[in-house]
């Protein structure tokens, strides 16, 4: 199952470190947007709703978000 | 990257904690940089086995302890998940596929199919009355 | 969501755990669904905290015990992050803002002023030889 499942799978090889900070770049952006729409400070869960993620995804991608200027800048680091 | 590490974080037997659980599994493990399929991987396993602790171990009473010790040396990850619940009778068939003790139409028996499946090895230990710990390794790609 | 709950994490103190321990932190306390900005804060003083234990608790030394407990009440996060390291002296002394006894220039002394404004209570506990407990608390906006 595990082979099959690993050649199947596209995104397999990609590094969590990678899709962690291109999922930060659009948090930040929401946030943004949000914080206009709503005059206040979103919450983590109106985030992940807004990006179709979870909770728990939104959470990560915080923590690898540091010197991200740019979309650009994660996909051709 | 260090070569050794190790973490240990205990919580409450509600399913509530199950996020929590595969996020601190998974920030660790990130240590590694570990491909988004060997992540995945391991939360799918973590989940099968905190899941059972929660149903079966405590009978979904959410007062019970739940300890997960996660650690690694190389590119070797082990995770250890142990609640002090009722305990397995007989192990062996505990994790034939579609073996379960749940009446209930969507659970299906192949939580430790799954945790086989993801990672490299699964034992299990269990005492009845004192409770079960799963041991889990799973090597990364380099 | 719960009205109560509470977790406990260990790790040795590299600071390669300080992000381990930020998002573990994070995850618990999103269960209360806090904005971005509280969890920054949140995760800030915790860094601060963290840092100490393994800076001046255990002197760099990577072997030592770093032990988080997180609990939370209807919105208020209790967070306790206690070494079993040296201990300091002057408790006082050590929260006053700039006073530091790091020779480093980068250092300014200003991580208790840090965890105070970024919480709204912080208690230290410490015992010379013994270790050091750094307790605080926030409450989270509805
Ligand atoms: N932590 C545990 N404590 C007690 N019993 C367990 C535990 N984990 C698994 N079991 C037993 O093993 C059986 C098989 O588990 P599993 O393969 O995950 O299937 P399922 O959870 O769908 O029943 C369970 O039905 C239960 O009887
Ligand atoms: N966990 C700890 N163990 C021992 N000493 C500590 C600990 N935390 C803080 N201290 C002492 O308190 C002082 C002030 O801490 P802080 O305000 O964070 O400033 P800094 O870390 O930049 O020196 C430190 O220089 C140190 O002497
Ligand atoms: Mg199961
Ligand atoms: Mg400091």
């Amino acid at each position: 199952v595990g082979e099959i499942k690993r050649f199947l799978r596209d995104d397999g090889m990609i590094k969590v470190s990678r899709s962690l900070k291109e999922t930060a770049y659009k948090v930040r952006i929401l946030k943004d947007e949000l914080i206009r729409e709503l005059n206040r400070e979103p919450t983590i869960s109106e985030i992940a709703a807004g990006l179709d993620l979870q909770v728990e995804e939104v959470v990560e991608a915080l923590e690898s978000n540091a010197e991200i200027e740019s979309l650009n800048a994660v996909i051709y680091q | 990257m260090p070569k050794k590490n190790q973490m240990q974080i205990q919580f409450a037997s509600s399913s509530i904690n199950e996020g929590f659980a595969r996020v601190a599994i998974s920030s660790f493990v990130s240590q590694l940089d570990p491909t988004i399929e060997e992540l995945y991987d391991i939360k799918m396993a973590v989940s099968e086995a905190v899941t059972n602790c929660i149903i079966h171990g405590y009978s979904n009473k959410e007062d019970g302890l739940i300890t997960i010790r996660c650690a690694y040396e190389e590119r070797t990850v082990e995770i250890e998940v142990v609640d002090e619940g009722k305990g397995i009778p007989n192990v062996d068939d505990a994790m034939t596929a579609l073996y379960t003790t749940s009446l209930e139409e969507e659970r299906a028996g192949l939580g430790f199919t799954v945790m086989q499946s993801m990672m490299d090895e699964v034992e299990v230990f269990s005492q009845m009355g004192k409770g079960t710990s799963v041991k889990m390794k799973r090597s990364l790609a380099v």
